[in-house]
């Protein structure tokens, strides 16, 4: 075998540290090793063609790069040996900066470790096989999760590609936080006038089909072909009977149900429909608050209801879905701000907020559009903001900006003057972020045109005086502490991850950061991406994002799908476990351990042996590890690849 | 107004000193405020809490220790529990005091003479002597006790007691304060 | 129940004789059982940890090593300066550096850590205010509005005190419920009193007591309630000084919590010590009864006109 | 090749693609610095690593080996580290009767975010070889000491 080995310099990342030339000048006294050499940028077109180059000239078999980590360029580079004719397996590759030139001083030491990291290359690399992968079909539906704008738009794109989407949404309507929201910045229009067209797009669009009400309860297989159950709860309405007229919520007596819509500011009917635009529209029965189903008593509605669509025994239901992607978009929730007791969060009353001050202000909310602060109905004449409430704040854990709350306060202060004139509003901030097309503007334009005070401080504590708030805050500018009384405190409490998140990323099996938002292959290169083949994301469920943002996210997921489902085939992973029929004794081992249910038991002659399903096994290894025959093997990563690497570590 | 040399001023050994003896980091603080907003002390400050913590972090040592705010800290402790990067503020105003004792400055001098005269009492009797305590204090500050009107308010409770509670291991109290003596030289 | 080792504090000797007294006085009838610490000493208050840590933490583990003897549940005390000192000095010694250099000032070394307690803890979570209610079905205390004052330090930092709600402390609303009296959302409980500047900065006390005061009066308390010597007397010997300052005169009797619930029980006089407050106490008492009389009296009416009913009925 | 003379300790990971080894690489970009001994073989899931890869590194001259995987419910494969964390814990318990001291092996779980964590579960784990010391040599490996080898 013949083999070549190429060390980067990737400028002074890793040149800076690691001795690129005495690697490769060492590695020639590696086994096999017939051509070195060091280059500038190995992954440059001149570095690329280098390569191509070197294998013509030498003839060589096979190649290893030191350079990056393999996360970031491997497909890169087996692409280039492709190009020169060689099987893409037969590339192995060194990370000499993530892991060396990046985290050490020394640069002999780095230098030493860059050589011995080539060196396990170079021993892996003489055991590789060409491997070439297999073929399968793809479904070409698409599953999304979470009807918010942003599995909106990726639901809408996708079906206008002309593909079968299943949409799921937890929430009776879908929608999500802006369909909540009373107008939006930077522009100032009306929410519901920009996103109810969507949501009726979504409805009415032939390739859609929703599923409200309901969670992905399980998913299992991979890339094209994924199987989906999904449990949809009991809206004890026959929704196919429902015409969404409304008659039943005039009638029902139960009024003081949780207004999960309106942010439990005010209360609402056991049955309901969430708001008149809702999509799906139509009635759910909380079971928690009907009468006839807590006590037995009641059923007005199911005789109101000119359908007869009421069903007090309908049961939750489960259904199965095959699909070839996944879009999860499901959001995100705010920060509960209980949490500060020194604000009186969810003590005081007139602490509320941001999202139940939208309700507040949107002409749909339970107060039609008119501000009465929650304690008295009273009009507030001054409104005091805080920035920052369960963000950028390590105390309770969310060290993490939100994004969006500096804007949306200055929406707030803008809208409040609109609403009440004489009124006063104050912001405590720290910073203003504001960093969008027209946002620092639309900020500035809520000090300088509407007037409202910006104060550069944190609140230190919110007390009640009299029918009043004291906010006892600091002036940092000034120097000094500051207090204002307020008819009416409104908290820009943070995003954090929807709940449920961590679960639905297991069930994914995508990885989520430590405060339960998806992780994204590539947090510049591969945003919309995750390391799951087939899974992607869109819209706040990645990290707080605003309206824009996560629009354009659900139309970059889309884009992916519809990338993906522009082939008719798929191409497998080749790196896939093999038995050796002579040693398997057919324990069945590795079939009961696979997570995928990739080996089945089969025939051969009479004896019970072990058989790789090719395109389903995704390459873990677990069978290879569980089988005491050493019978099964995971291709480009067999056992005795692994041991020649801790050999040429160990025994040298 | 001064015009400082952020670069020349700054003591990095006095930053250093800070941290090492509150066990906090300083650069931690982010100027937020939240601590000057919660301090009912803020009103004799002459220099907010949270102005502290920034000439600590541009260790502006001298500015510091001369301050009245490090000994108008009650240790209310609304700092500490309120800081969003969960510094121990007033651990921080404590060691500031600690050190402006160290290297002699005072600048809210009957604050100090009350805190030694309270110190003095203990070290002497193992208790606090309260009716000891207020009149060697009004002998240190050389003020006529200007709580006089709290006279005929308390001595005819009868709590005020004339003589000192001594404990039978008031020797082993002084030891403490001599053996800490010691050890600080 | 338990056994204690208890810290009485310096000032339970003289300006808060009164706590101290109603303090074992409601212990013993709530069957705490306290054993003193034998010749405890000043754990150091404010001054020490002023001047160092390490001798502030000495001052104090001097009387927990001397606890150690008694082999109680736990060292509780009355007073949240002292509760603060030794419980710092708990915090910090669970380093052990730190606490090979305290015991190097002491006599006798510190091996354990023991758990130490508000006296306001035990009462509030080991006898808890079920008890107390049951205890006292006719409510005694019903029509007393009191304004419940924790002061700064008795649940601050909660790292170190770990004891009930940082922001919003309960402990002693749910005793003062229990003994029937109404309760007002004091929107103060954790402000800073003025501590121990009364002397040498007269000034400071006089405005942030003033300000306490003002909010206890504008919710219409009878009363304070604190569990604090230095802020019952901040409260109520430098009341004068509060009013002058705010120039509003105040007349808000502020008691120690331990006295209500004394009160309540039927404990002795003697050792309530209600006369050693310096604002008359009466001027709530009185108040209370007024409320009491005139329940009653409105319950006799109603009573009176529904047999005037069922009378005519008849 | 030997560690690094008289600077270094032979210490060998093994950590899965998807988390841990994607740790190490936000160490990297977050240039959170690390000693320098320890080398990382790669492997698809730490449901891969058979018990006697790490036996084998200890037995042929390791002074420590560090596996490292997802965190529990957090695996890209499903429920591969699952089946890690229960071999090598027994396998942990067995390393004493083949007269190798059990804190030579560590086992645990950095995600790709965690860089900071990475090189802190580094730091610690080298300190902790270096406290121990090399490892005592088995015959069969080798008579040579590697501290006294020359660099490469
Ligand atoms: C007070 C406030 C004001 C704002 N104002 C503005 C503004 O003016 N302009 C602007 O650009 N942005 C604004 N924003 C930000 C805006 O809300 C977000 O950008 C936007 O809602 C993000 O959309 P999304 O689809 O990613 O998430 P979401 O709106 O949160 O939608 C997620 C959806 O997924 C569903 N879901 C969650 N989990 C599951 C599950 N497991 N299964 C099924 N379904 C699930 C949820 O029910 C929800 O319907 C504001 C935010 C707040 C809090
Ligand atoms: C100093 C600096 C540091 C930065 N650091 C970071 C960083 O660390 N991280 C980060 O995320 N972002 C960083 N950015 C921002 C980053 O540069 C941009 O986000 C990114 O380059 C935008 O990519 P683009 O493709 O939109 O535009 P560009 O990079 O500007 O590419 C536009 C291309 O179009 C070509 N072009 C223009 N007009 C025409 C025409 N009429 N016909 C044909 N071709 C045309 C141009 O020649 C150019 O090649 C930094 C920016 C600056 C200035
Ligand atoms: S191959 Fe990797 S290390 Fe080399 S230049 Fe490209 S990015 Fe840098
Ligand atoms: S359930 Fe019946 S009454 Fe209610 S909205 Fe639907 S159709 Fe109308
Ligand atoms: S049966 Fe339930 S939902 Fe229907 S009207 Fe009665 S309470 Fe309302
Ligand atoms: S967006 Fe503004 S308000 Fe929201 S967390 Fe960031 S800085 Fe704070
Ligand atoms: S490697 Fe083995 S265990 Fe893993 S998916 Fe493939 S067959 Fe299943
Ligand atoms: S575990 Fe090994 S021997 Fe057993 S059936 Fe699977 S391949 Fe065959
Ligand atoms: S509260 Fe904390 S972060 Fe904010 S200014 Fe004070 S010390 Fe700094
Ligand atoms: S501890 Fe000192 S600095 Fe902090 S809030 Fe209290 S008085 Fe102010």
């Amino acid at each position: 075998m013949k083999i070549g080995v190429f060390v980067c310099h990737c400028g002074s990342n890793i040149g800076g540290t690691v001795d690129a030339a005495r690697v490769a000048e060492a590695s020639r006294e590696f086994p096999d090793v017939v051509f070195t050499s060091d280059t500038m940028y190995a992954c440059s077109e001149p570095g690329q063609d280098g390569i191509i180059q070197a294998i013509k000239d030498n003839q060589l078999d096979g190649v290893v790069v030191s350079s990056c980590t393999p996360r970031m360029h491997e497909p890169t580079f087996r692409r280039t040996v492709e190009r020169a004719g060689l099987n893409r397996f037969m590339f192995e590759m060194a990370n000499i900066r993530e892991h060396v030139s990046w985290i050490g001083k020394d640069k002999e030491a780095n230098t030493n470790k860059a050589i011995e990291l080539t060196g396990i290359a170079v021993e892996k690399l003489r055991r590789d096989q060409p491997l070439f992968a297999k073929q399968f079909d793809i479904n070409k539906r698409v599953l999304v999760i979470g009807g918010g704008v942003a599995g909106i738009q990726a639901a809408l794109d996708c079906a206008d590609g002309d593909r079968e989407v299943v949409l799921v949404e937890r929430e009776s309507t879908i929608g999500g936080k802006m369909a909540k929201l009373d107008k939006t910045f930077p522009t100032v229009d009306c929410s519901s006038c920009i996103l109810g067209p969507k949501m009726v797009d979504v409805a009415q669009h032939p390739k859609i089909q929703l599923y409200a009400m309901a969670e992905v309860e399980e998913i299992g297989g991979y890339v094209g072909n994924y199987e989906v159950k999904i449990r949809r709860k009991a809206p004890y309405v026959n929704w196919d009977l429902c015409t969404g007229c409304g008659l039943c919520m005039e009638k029902c007596p139960s009024k003081k149900s949780t207004d999960r819509f309106n942010e439990q500011v005010g209360s609402t009917t056991a049955i309901n429909i969430p708001f008149p635009q809702a999509i799906p529209k139509k009635a759910v029965i909380d079971p928690k608050f009907c009468i006839k189903l807590t006590k037995g008593k009641c059923g007005i509605c199911a005789k109101i209801c000119p359908t007869k669509a009421i069903v007090f025994d309908q049961r939750e239901e489960i259904i199965s879905e095959s699909v070839g992607a996944i879009v999860a978009a499901t959001g995100y929730d705010l920060f509960d701000i209980s949490k500060y007791g020194e604000y009186g969060g969810g003590r005081l009353p007139d602490v509320i907020t941001g999202l139940q001050y939208e309700r507040l202000l949107s002409a749909s909310g339970p107060t039609g559009g008119h501000v009465k602060r929650p304690s008295d109905g009273k009009e507030p004449k001054t409104i005091v903001f805080v920035q920052c409430v369960g963000s950028r704040d390590k105390s309770v854990d969310r060290p993490y900006c939100s994004g969006f709350c500096c804007m949306y306060t200055a929406k707030q202060a803008i809208l409040t003057k609109d609403h009440i004139p004489d009124s006063s509003s104050y912001v405590f901030y720290m910073d203003i972020r504001s960093p969008g097309k027209m946002y620092d503007e639309f900020t500035r334009r809520a000090m300088e045109e509407y007037g409202t005070q910006y104060v550069r401080g944190r609140v230190s504590m919110i007390y009640p005086q009299g029918d009043k708030l004291m906010v006892r805050g600091a002036d940092t500018l000034m120097g000094t502490q500051v207090e204002v009384e307020a008819d009416l405190v409104v908290l820009a409490a943070g995003a954090e991850a929807a709940v449920g998140a961590p679960q639905l990323a297991e069930k994914l099996r995508i990885s989520y950061d430590k405060y339960g938002f998806f992780m994204e292959s590539h947090p510049k290169l591969r945003p919309v991406e995750t390391n799951t083949a087939g899974v992607y994301l869109a819209g706040s469920c990645q990290g707080p994002k605003d309206i824009p943002a996560s629009v354009a996210q659900g139309s970059a997921a889309a884009a992916k799908v519809l990338a993906l489902f522009a082939k008719d085939k798929l191409e497998n992973d080749p790196m896939i476990s093999l038995v050796d029929m002579k040693r398997c004794v057919g324990c069945g081992k590795c079939v009961r351990v696979c997570p995928f249910g990739a080996i089945k038991e089969i025939d051969v002659r009479g004896e019970p042996k072990a058989e790789v399903i090719e395109t389903v096994c995704q390459g873990c290894g677990l069978c290879t590890a569980t089988c005491p025959q050493g019978a099964i093997q995971l291709s480009h990563f067999t056992d005795n690849q692994i041991l020649a690497e801790v050999n040429a570590l160990c025994q040298l | 107004m001064e015009v400082v040399d952020i670069h020349a001023s700054c003591d990095h050994e006095f930053i250093a000193k800070v941290e090492e003896e509150s066990e906090q980091k300083v650069r931690l603080c982010y100027q937020c405020g939240n601590c000057t907003a919660g301090c009912p002390y803020t009103f004799v400050y002459d220099i907010p809490v949270s102005q502290v913590m920034r000439l600590v972090q541009a260790g502006q040592k001298e500015r510091l220790l001369s301050c009245k705010s490090i000994w108008l800290c009650a240790t209310c402790e609304s700092c500490t529990t309120r800081c969003p990067n969960e510094i121990d503020v007033a651990r921080i105003m404590d060691v500031l005091r600690h050190m402006a004792r160290r290297e002699g400055y005072v600048a809210e001098k009957n604050v100090k003479k009350f805190w030694d005269t309270f110190l003095d009492s203990v070290e002497k009797h193992g208790r606090v002597f309260e009716m000891g305590l207020l009149a060697t204090y009004v002998a240190k500050t050389g003020r006529f006790w200007t709580d006089m009107e709290l006279g005929p308010k308390i001595l005819p409770k009868g709590k005020l007691s004339f003589k000192p509670h001594e404990i039978q291991g008031k020797d082993k109290v002084a030891e403490i304060f001599k053996r800490f003596r010691e050890m600080q030289q | 129940m338990s056994t204690y080792a208890y810290y009485p504090g310096c000032s339970g000797l003289g300006t808060s004789q009164e706590y101290e007294s109603s303090t074992r006085a409601v212990c013993r009838a709530l069957g705490v059982k306290l054993v003193d610490i034998p010749d405890w000493s000043c754990c150091g208050s404010t001054p020490a940890h002023t001047v160092d840590h390490l001798l502030s933490s000495a001052l104090a583990a001097r009387n927990l090593a001397l606890a150690e003897d008694l082999d109680a549940a736990a060292v509780i005390t009355p007073c949240p300066s002292c509760l603060t000192n030794l419980k710092v000095a708990v915090h910090r010694m669970s380093d052990r550096e730190f606490r090979m250099q305290v015991n190097k000032l002491l006599d006798k070394p510190v091996d354990r850590s023991t758990p130490v307690k508000s006296v306001l803890q035990v009462l509030a979570e080991d006898v808890g205010p079920e008890t107390v209610a049951e205890m006292l079905p006719h409510k005694p205390l019903a029509g007393l509005k009191v304004a419940p004052y924790y002061g700064c330090i008795m649940n601050r930092p909660p790292e170190v005190m770990q004891f009930d709600d940082h922001e919003n402390p309960m402990a002693m609303d749910n005793l003062m419920a229990a003994l029937g009296a109404e309760v007002l959302p004091f929107p103060l409980k954790v402000e800073c009193c003025g501590a121990s500047y009364g002397v040498a900065r007269k000034d400071i006390v006089a405005k942030l007591s003033g300000k306490l005061l003002q909010a206890a009066e504008d919710l219409g308390a009878h009363a304070v309630v604190t569990a604090c010597p230095l802020c019952q007397m901040n409260l109520d010997l430098r009341q004068g000084q509060a009013s002058s300052a705010a120039g509003h005169k105040f007349q808000l009797p502020v008691f120690y919590y331990t006295q209500l619930i004394g009160l309540a029980l039927g404990v002795p006089q003697s050792e309530l010590g209600l006369s050693k407050l310096c604002v008359n106490p009466r001027l709530a008492l009185d108040a209370m009864h007024a409320v009491q009389a005139e329940k009653r009296e409105q319950e006799a009416k109603k009573e009176a006109a529904k047999q005037i009913h069922k009378a005519k009925a008849a | 090749m030997p560690a690094l003379a008289g600077k270094e300790l032979r210490i060998v990971g093994f950590l899965c693609n998807w988390c841990s080894y994607g740790g190490a690489d936000t160490a990297g970009v977050g240039r959170f610095s690390q000693p320098t001994d320890l080398r990382i073989i790669r492997v698809p899931c730490s449901g891969r690593i058979n018990p006697l890869f790490v036996a084998k590194t200890l037995l042929s001259g390791a002074d420590g080996v560090l596996v490292s995987g997802c965190h529990p419910r957090d695996c890209h494969y499903a429920e591969g580290n699952f089946y890690a964390r229960r071999r090598l814990e027994v396998f942990k318990r067995f390393l004493p009767t083949m007269g190798i001291d059990p804190d030579r092996f560590e086992y645990t779980w950095v995600s790709a975010s965690e860089g900071q964590r990475w090189q802190k579960v580094v730091t610690t784990f080298t300190e902790q070889i270096h406290k121990l010391g090399p490892a005592p040599r088995f015959g069969f490996a080798h008579e040579q000491n590697p501290a006294t080898a020359a660099a490469c």
